[in-house]
């Protein structure tokens, strides 16, 4: 029930703050905050509880659960649940949460009511996304979470908000609604093996597909988590939507929603098929390295910041794609505390740039140059928070990073190397932005305010929880591990189908075969 | 009577059809238009007495009392809109109606 | 006692912390209190450890402490622990004893500059990740040390920051040596998915116990921590940031580019020297690697006309000689040089600092002169250390430490007689560029006045390690002048002994001779073209040939114009050109291609009543058609 | 019957209380009174059912249900038309007679199980909807629309009928279950003149649902109109043939025969493509929903082509969907015309949310239902749709749907965009005066679908129940 209650919360919320903002600017912010501090409050307890029902209850489905039925016509329920991996999710949804409201504080001035209802809608989407167990539930709020994102950026954006704001829906429509049409065949061929209509991921795991179907169907999830996540050559909404959407949307883009680009490749693509999934690892393992070397390149070629930090985010993400493409245990950890870390040290950059854009107006790095003198402490953190996207050791990044290369390592030693080497780009573009915007003469004689109380609020938790994320990850890996555990469990190849006896020996422990030469 | 076979009939019927549509296409006045309408409505009427005489059954005819009705329906109303059309437009030139398009 | 080790780097941390969110609010007392004095808490707790470790050594030598286990992943299970043995005692001792000396002359140094705290911060950082890079017990800890210091040479090379140019040089620092750093991560890799673990003392036995000799896996494995091991000792192929990393202040160079974090190569080798036994060609490319470096690095220093390059050049080849020690399996003469290194070269950078400052920041030593008389205590220490640089022989450290790595390179199993005229080749370049330096800046006119004369606080550091540059070699000396072991035996509780291989009608008297005839004939040559005949040295470069060749060897045999050639510039090209993203040409074509079918079905809607109704005929027709004839 | 009598006295009594006295209020709430009791009628019906009247009418629970929603849409269309005409000049009352003919006529449709009730409803329908179209006729585009409107449809059911009588004169028959019987008799017959009459049947049809090719009077007639008739047009209109199109193939599976099924899908398919790409750039808000209709209807037919219970229930409860949606989006179009000329240019809308957030915000949430985006009836419509074509592997119409729908989705999001621009852009030039006073009666209704659309959107189980029950009545081949 408190799944539900974390939903209304947020959706009550925003509908409030929107009403409020017909009285003042204050109110919705602070409905808004109140909220999201309650939900964050809430999954924390739910967190502490887990941590110890977890010995407790080993055979445990889910640490929480909610199923309604919905439309029995076709056998779709209201079925929310929640493993160690959502639990993961959700905190990290919440912490970015509050943080976009804090940093629209100053930033949004205008229609303020709807620009927090919108937050707030958009949060309870990704909520809906992390949580849904049920299919349909979760295309519903796959889509739902799209519409309060589109008109983020395409009312409180920058100069091309409204491109990017189309561009962005149109490619995760597209991809999305590719996705319903796997969804239902894999809904129509599970009732025509068993006579049953349903959605839920629990009776779907098992389906029987022929080969050829599921490589199919396969592609339709993957397409559409690939283009959320996004991968290479479905990134090209990216830059645009996070370069124009305001700082709590770029936060939220990248913290969270490209997350659910990796969370639906964790919960379904793989586990739904394993075998397709299997066959299809090189691929996405080699798409997902080049992603990673040629966001990197990219990033390091442009001159706006928020661009710049955008092609990060593809960098970054390949990391993550490879990591669940790998799919063992070192990997899939490395991926997780990749997606956490990512989110912190890149909604960090954006906050940051957001700042200064804020205090500039420009987000060019040739019209910024020599800041430092003048903002110490706003370049200090900047510094930072670059270095934890570079995979600094000691900082969340570094540890998924380095976990997913030793899990890919295992898979594929080529790729490794590559992935290995888009690290060593990335020095390039986070030196590229410490040396144009911080460092050098202050040529154009900025003089602007450094850090407030308010976003030393916001920065100093992130730091701290990077460099927690970076020195001590237990908490969080161990959180996981019974979650990533049930999921490799799924993705056992099937017994019935598996063509070639020695892939499934090869397959053990969900371990993939060496792929060479890649 | 029952001599004239069916599909010379329809054949009658298409070609009056045809020759309605074609009237349709190239006449721009919309008086002729109208005209050429009930050439097909009878057309089809005439499709239907065909048919129905096929069968021996009174159908047929009593369709086409129905269509004779609404065709004179249709035109009361057409011929209502052409003096409307004319009043506004000055013209009887259907392609003069055209400015809404793309 | 040994279990204080983590406050070695904790002190420095908890001082960086402070200067780094107070330190534009302390006041320009307090910072060298924080800063110098959490240098001083460590240093003192290394000498306890060291003396505790000489009086009651822990059993079986070594003692390890783990704070908390950091990851544990599906087997992969490494900790936050320090790992305590002779090797890492040593090494953590020079580091802070050298590094207090160092903070304590940029109390002075630095006094006058506006980033004071700032600057302090990054070299305690520094300090603090040094020592966990020496201290930590597993691979990966050390890694983070790794880059810790690569951050902190980056952040201080870079450290007068409005000066574009002192920006490029950290990048390249750091750019460079990541370049290392990731063959040394795939290198991580390779150990994990083979060893199963990264913990280092687990992992050498179990190469042990897998590998045999010459295995595969240990070559590459070896290979690959070669490659960091070369980026972050600015060994060739990847030597060419250091001599610009100049561009920072004099004791961060000093501390960082000469002293200890260029040496942690040496260390890594030294840590993992089972893993190169199993792997003697990886081992023998250590030694060429090493042999090499120090000669080209030698040629490059005679050609120098800046104070800084030229030392910087000169710890590229001092390093090469530790890793040609370290090539030959001469595992003790490495560490016995990187310390008296630390010592010699420290000095000879804080008095380069003493010099610099007192001139207005002049770097060309050919604008510099006759300072002996204007600056005499720091000619002393400077003369003390360069005696030391180039071997004296008899009285000062180096000459002990490098006579011993070129005995040990041709008494080795793994040494070979090339690689020993090598090294006595770079004992010529040595003493010749290092007295071509003395005798310019502090012989013949004065050039430029002095401004400035050094007080206590730089002059002090100055004193010591000039004793300790003379001194420091009497730890361990050659059979025939006393045969002091007390060096090597301390190091054998760590590392094995190097195996002897057949002598060859060579001595190590006779050995020791030409060092020092090598020694003798570069400072004659010294004395000669930059006392004697200044001229000459002018007509040496006025050839076609001789002209090229000083600029080959001024711009480090070209490598710099290479490197730009063939991947600085196609990096930047390609990214430059794909600034817009090429592949979202895709989706724009896409985009205008609908526009383009957009306008063309828009031009069927005529807004015409006949059209319209040709269009209904047309698809009556059609359809007739297709169902009586599909 | 009961609901098709009241209906036609009350179109007798209104007119009657036309001639008696003119009163706008009073011809509303007679008609408003007349179809709200039609409505309940249905009720009083239900229990009859199914029940065949004459040989050519039927009426079963998917009339009903069709008849409800029909009468519920024309509903609301009153409303809206009143709100509208308050602000026009003439004569306003005769419309609402002509509203209550058409409704009748659609009324017939969907219980018409005999080619001739096939017909008089279609031309009831049609006659009622030409004058409607040209109501205002002082304007030269409702004129415009109106005869064109005219020409069209006549011409297009003289198609229909030629095609009845081929059909009839290869069969015999002109009732539907008679047919069926016919066909599956599998007596032998030539199809030299049975299929070329389903074509031209098709024709009819197709003209009426306007689809490619038969589409190109939608535009000019949907922004010629006024906008409660386009409202009226669009959904009463289209809805009726809907429910007559599957009532007819389904039960008598015509589609099935020789190559109707490929023409069907070309028509499906030249639909979904044509509607979506004309509507692109757009500027006219009313051409653009006359477009989106095209390919919805599109839509609507890959549905259809699935076949079986469940793509009728589909495409029955997509219309449920799209009725409210479609009423919604001219409602608010309705309601921001005046008395010069209806708001159907974008610039129209431009800034609307900064001046009325809540008539902006129920925009919003019709163009994402017609954009099938979650929390709208449109999402589960298209849900379903999708899932009825999934579920029959129609893939090339499903990704064609998939497609182009993403295109259609650019120019909703282009209404958006206008919506939602800032106030600055606009300047002054669109001062608060320009904007009429909302009426109340159009208000609450489109409160009221905005509520609808959200709840079938988010629980639409009940109307499933219900459509589920009607679609069960139906006699499939």
């Amino acid at each position: 029930m408190i799944l539900v209650w974390l939903i209304v919360i947020l959706l009550v919320a925003g509908v409030l703050a929107g009403f409020a903002g017909r009285v003042n600017t204050l109110w919705p912010r602070v409905i808004s905050l109140v909220a999201v501090s309650i939900d964050f409050v809430l999954s924390l307890i739910l967190w502490s509880e887990n941590s110890s029902r977890v010995q407790l209850f080993p055979q445990r489905k889910w640490i929480e659960q909610v199923d309604w039925t919905w439309i029995p016509r076709f056998g779709i329920h209201f079925h929310l649940a929640m493993d160690g991996l959502s639990l993961l999710l959700i905190v990290l949804t919440f912490l970015l949460g509050i943080m976009s409201v804090l940093i629209s504080w100053k930033e949004i001035q205008k229609g303020v009511g709807f620009f927090h209802f919108n937050l707030m809608w958009i949060l309870a989407g990704i909520l809906g996304v992390f949580l849904a167990v049920d299919l349909f539930l979760f295309y519903f709020a796959w889509e739902l979470m799209l519409v309060p994102m589109y008109f983020l950026i395409a009312i409180w954006g920058h100069e091309r908000r409204i491109y990017a704001a189309v561009k962005f829906f149109l490619f995760t429509q597209l991809s999305g609604l590719l996705m319903l049409i796997a969804i239902l065949t894999l809904y129509f061929t599970h009732h025509r093996e068993t006579g049953v209509y349903s959605f839920e991921y629990k009776d779907l795991l098992g389906t029987v597909l022929t080969p050829h179907t599921a490589m199919l169907v396969m592609l339709g999830f993957f397409v559409a988590f690939a283009v959320k996540l996004p991968m290479f050559p479905f990134h090209t909404w990216l830059p645009d939507a996070h370069t124009e959407a305001p700082t709590a949307g770029s936060v939220i883009l990248a913290g969270l929603l490209l997350k659910t680009g990796a969370y639906g490749m964790l919960r379904f693509v793989v586990p739904l098929f394993p075998d397709a999934a299997h066959a299809f690892a090189p691929v996405a393992m080699t798409l997902a390295v080049i992603g990673i070397v040629y966001g990197a390149v990219l990033a390091f070629g442009q001159t706006d910041l928020k661009r710049l930090v955008a092609y990060t985010s593809v960098s970054h993400l390949g990391f993550v794609l490879l990591g669940i493409f790998a799919w063992n245990e070192l990997a899939l950890q490395g991926a997780l505390i990749g997606m956490i870390a990512h989110g912190i040290s890149t909604g960090a950059l954006f906050m940051l740039v957001g700042g200064l854009q804020e205090r500039t107006h420009t987000r060019e790095m040739d019209r910024l140059k020599g800041l430092w003198a003048t903002v110490p402490v706003m370049s200090g953190t900047m510094l930072f928070f670059a270095l934890a996207s570079i995979g600094l050791p000691g900082l969340g990044d570094f540890v998924g990073e380095f976990l997913t290369l030793l899990g890919t390592y295992r898979v594929s030693i080529g790729l490794t190397l590559v992935a290995a080497i888009g690290i060593l780009i990335s020095t390039l573009y986070a030196l590229k932005v410490i040396q144009r915007a911080l460092h050098g003469p202050n040529t154009h004689e900025w003089s602007i305010p450094d850090l407030g109380a308010r976003e030393l609020l916001i920065m100093i938790p992130m730091m701290l929880i990077l460099l927690w994320l970076g020195l001590y990850p237990q908490p969080v890996l161990r959180t996981f591990e019974p979650a990533m555990h049930k999921l490799q469990e799924y993705a056992k190849p099937h017994p019935v189908l598996t063509l070639n006896p020695s892939v499934r020996a090869l397959s053990y422990n969900g371990r993939l075969p060496e792929i060479k030469g890649k | 009577m029952a001599s004239v076979p069916m599909h010379q009939g329809l054949l009658l019927a298409g070609i009056l059809f045809a020759l309605g549509l074609t009237g349709l296409l190239v006449r721009r006045n919309v008086v002729f238009i109208l005209m050429s309408l009930e050439i097909m409505l009878n057309a089809a009427g005439l499709a239907f007495v065909v048919a129905g005489s096929r069968w021996g059954q009174p159908d047929g005819q009593i369709v086409f009392i129905f269509i004779l009705t609404m065709a004179a329906a249709e035109v009361s109303v057409g011929l209502a809109l052409v003096l409307q059309i004319y009043r506004r437009f000055k013209t009887l030139d259907v392609d003069a109606a055209s400015e809404m398009r793309g | 006692m040994f279990h204080l080790v983590w406050l070695i780097p904790a002190f420095p941390i908890a001082s960086f912390l402070v200067l780094a969110i107070f330190g534009t609010r302390l006041s320009k007392k307090a910072v060298p209190l924080f800063g110098v004095g959490s240098i001083a808490l460590s240093a003192v707790v290394s000498i306890l450890i060291m003396f505790r470790f000489l009086t009651s050594p822990p059993p079986g030598n070594h003692y390890t402490q783990i704070l908390w286990t950091w990851v544990d992943v599906g087997g992969f299970k490494p900790q936050i622990a320090f790992y305590l043995d002779a090797l890492s005692v040593l090494m953590t001792l020079v580091v802070t004893c050298v590094g207090f000396l160092i903070h304590l002359y940029s109390a002075e140094f630095m006094q006058e500059d506006e980033g004071y705290s700032r600057f302090f911060a990054y070299m305690n950082l520094f300090v603090a990740s040094m020592c966990t890079l020496l201290l930590g017990n597993n691979l990966l800890l050390l890694f983070l040390g790794w880059e810790g210091v690569g951050l902190c040479s980056y952040l201080l090379i870079g450290f007068w920051y409005r000066d574009p140019a002192n920006g490029l040089a950290a990048r390249k620092a750091f750019i460079v040596t990541r370049v290392g750093d990731t063959a040394m991560t795939m290198g991580l890799f390779l150990l994990f998915d083979k060893l199963g673990t990264l913990q280092i003392q687990d992992l050498m036995h179990q190469a042990l116990l897998h590998w045999a000799v010459g295995s595969p896996y240990a070559v590459a494995a070896a290979l690959l921590l070669l490659g960091g091991a070369v980026g972050k000792s600015a060994q060739l192929p990847l030597q060419t940031w250091l001599p610009d990393a100049m561009a920072g202040p004099t004791p961060t160079s000093a501390l960082i580019h000469a002293a200890t974090m260029v040496t942690a190569g040496v260390y890594l080798i030294a840590r993992t020297h089972i893993l190169f036994s199993l792997a003697p060609s990886a081992q023998f490319a250590v030694a060429v690697v090493g042999a090499a470096t120090l000669i080209l690095a030698g040629f490059s220093a005679l050609t120098q006309p800046d104070i800084k390059r030229i030392l910087a050049y000169s710890t590229i080849s001092q390093i090469g000689y530790m890793f040609l020690a370290l090539g030959v399996g001469a595992w003790s003469a490495a560490l016995f040089h990187f310390m008296t290194h630390a010592f010699f070269k420290a000095l000879l950078f804080l008095g380069a600092g003493v010099i610099i400052e007192s001139l207005h920041h002049e770097h060309n030593i050919f604008k510099m002169g006759g300072l002996r008389k204007e600056l005499p205590l720091a000619f002393w220490t400077f003369l003390a250390a360069g005696c030391s640089l180039a071997g004296l022989p008899l009285i000062t450290a180096g000459f002990y430490s490098k006579g011993l790595i070129i005995w040990d390179t041709w008494s080795s199993a793994q040494g070979s007689h090339v690689l020993w005229f090598a090294a006595v080749i770079g004992v010529l370049l040595t003493s010749l560029y290092t007295f071509r330096l003395i005798f310019v800046v502090f012989f013949g006119e004065v050039k430029t006045p002095v401004h400035k004369r050094p007080g206590l606080r730089m002059m002090v550091p100055c004193v010591i390690l000039a004793v300790l540059s003379v001194v420091g070699g009497f730890l361990d000396t050659p059979p025939f002048l006393g045969g002091v072991h007390s060096f090597t035996d301390f190091m054998h509780l760590a590392l094995p002994v190097m195996t002897e291989g057949p002598a060859g009608g060579m001595t190590e008297i006779l050995s020791e001779s030409f060092v020092t005839l090598a020694f003798l004939v570069g400072l004659y040559l010294a004395y000669f073209f930059y006392v004697q005949k200044r001229e000459y040295a002018e007509k040496l470069t006025a050839p076609a040939i001789g002209k090229a060749l000083h600029q080959f060897w001024l711009s480090d045999w070209g490598m710099d114009w290479l490197y730009e050639r063939v991947f600085v510039r196609p990096i930047i090209w390609i990214a430059r050109v794909d600034k817009q993203d090429f592949v979202d040409n895709i989706y724009s074509g896409m985009a205008l291609l609908t526009e383009f079918c957009y306008r063309g079905v828009r031009k069927t809607e005529t807004g015409r009543i006949r059209w319209y109704a040709a269009g209904i005929a047309a698809g009556s027709i059609i359809f007739v058609a297709i169902v009586l004839f599909l | 019957m009961l609901p098709l009598l009241i209906v036609t006295a009350a179109a007798v009594v209104v007119m009657l209380a036309i001639s008696i006295k003119r009163s706008h209020l009073l011809a509303v709430w007679l008609t408003l009174v007349g179809l709200a009791a039609a409505f309940f009628s249905l009720w009083i019906v239900a229990p009859l059912t199914p029940i065949q009247v004459t040989p050519l009418l039927i009426v079963d629970g998917y009339a009903l249900f069709y008849m409800g929603l029909i009468l519920a849409a024309t509903f609301v269309t009153v409303i809206l038309a009143y709100g509208y005409l308050e602000n026009q000049s003439g004569y306003r009352e005769e419309l609402y007679v002509l509203i209550l003919v058409a409704a009748l006529g659609s009324v017939v449709l969907v219980a018409s199980s005999h080619f001739v009730s096939f017909f008089l409803g279609l031309e009831v329908l049609s006659v009622a909807l030409y004058a409607m179209s040209a109501y205002l006729c002082a304007r030269k585009p409702p004129l415009e629309a109106g005869l064109k409107y005219l020409v069209l449809a006549a011409a297009s059911a003289a198609f229909l009928l030629f095609g009845m009588a081929l059909v009839y004169a290869q069969l015999g028959t002109m009732q539907f279950g008679q047919i069926a019987a016919m066909l599956s008799g599998g007596a032998c017959y030539s199809k030299a003149l049975l299929l070329p009459g389903i074509a031209l049947i098709i024709t009819g049809i197709g003209f009426k649902l306007a689809v490619v090719p038969f589409h190109m009077w939608t535009p000019d007639v949907y922004e010629g109109a006024p906008a409660p008739v386009t409202a009226f047009i669009a959904t009463v209109s289209k809805g009726a043939m809907v429910a007559l199109l599957l009532r007819y193939f389904y039960e008598t599976g015509m589609q099935h025969l020789g190559s109707v099924f490929l023409v069907f899908s070309i028509i499906a398919i030249a639909s979904m493509i044509a509607g979506n790409l004309l509507a692109l750039f757009q500027n006219n808000v009313k051409r653009i929903l006359a477009y989106s209709s095209i390919a919805h209807l599109g839509y609507v037919l890959v549905a259809f082509l699935a076949g079986g219970t469940r793509a009728a229930e589909a495409v029955t409860f997509y219309l449920v969907a799209y009725f409210i949606t479609t009423l919604g989006a001219f409602g608010v179009v309705s309601v921001l015309s005046n008395g010069e000329r209806d708001a159907d240019v974008l610039d129209d809308y431009r800034g609307l949310f900064w001046r009325r957030p809540v008539l902006a915000g129920i925009f919003t949430l019709m163009l994402l239902s017609l954009a099938g985006i979650p929390l709208t009836a449109g999402f589960v419509g298209k849900f379903f749709l999708v899932a009825a074509g999934a579920s029959s592997a129609l893939w090339g119409l499903i990704f064609t749907l998939i497609v182009t729908s993403v295109i259609g989705l650019f120019y909703y999001l282009r209404i958006l965009v206008a919506l939602y621009a800032p106030p600055a852009e606009t300047g002054e030039a669109a001062p608060a005066g320009g904007l009429p006073a909302l009426s109340r009666g159009g208000s609450y209704v489109l409160a009221a679908l905005s509520v609808l659309l959200v709840w079938v959107g988010v629980y639409p189980a009940p109307i499933l129940d219900a459509v589920q029950r009607a679609v069960s009545t139906l006699r499939l081949f």
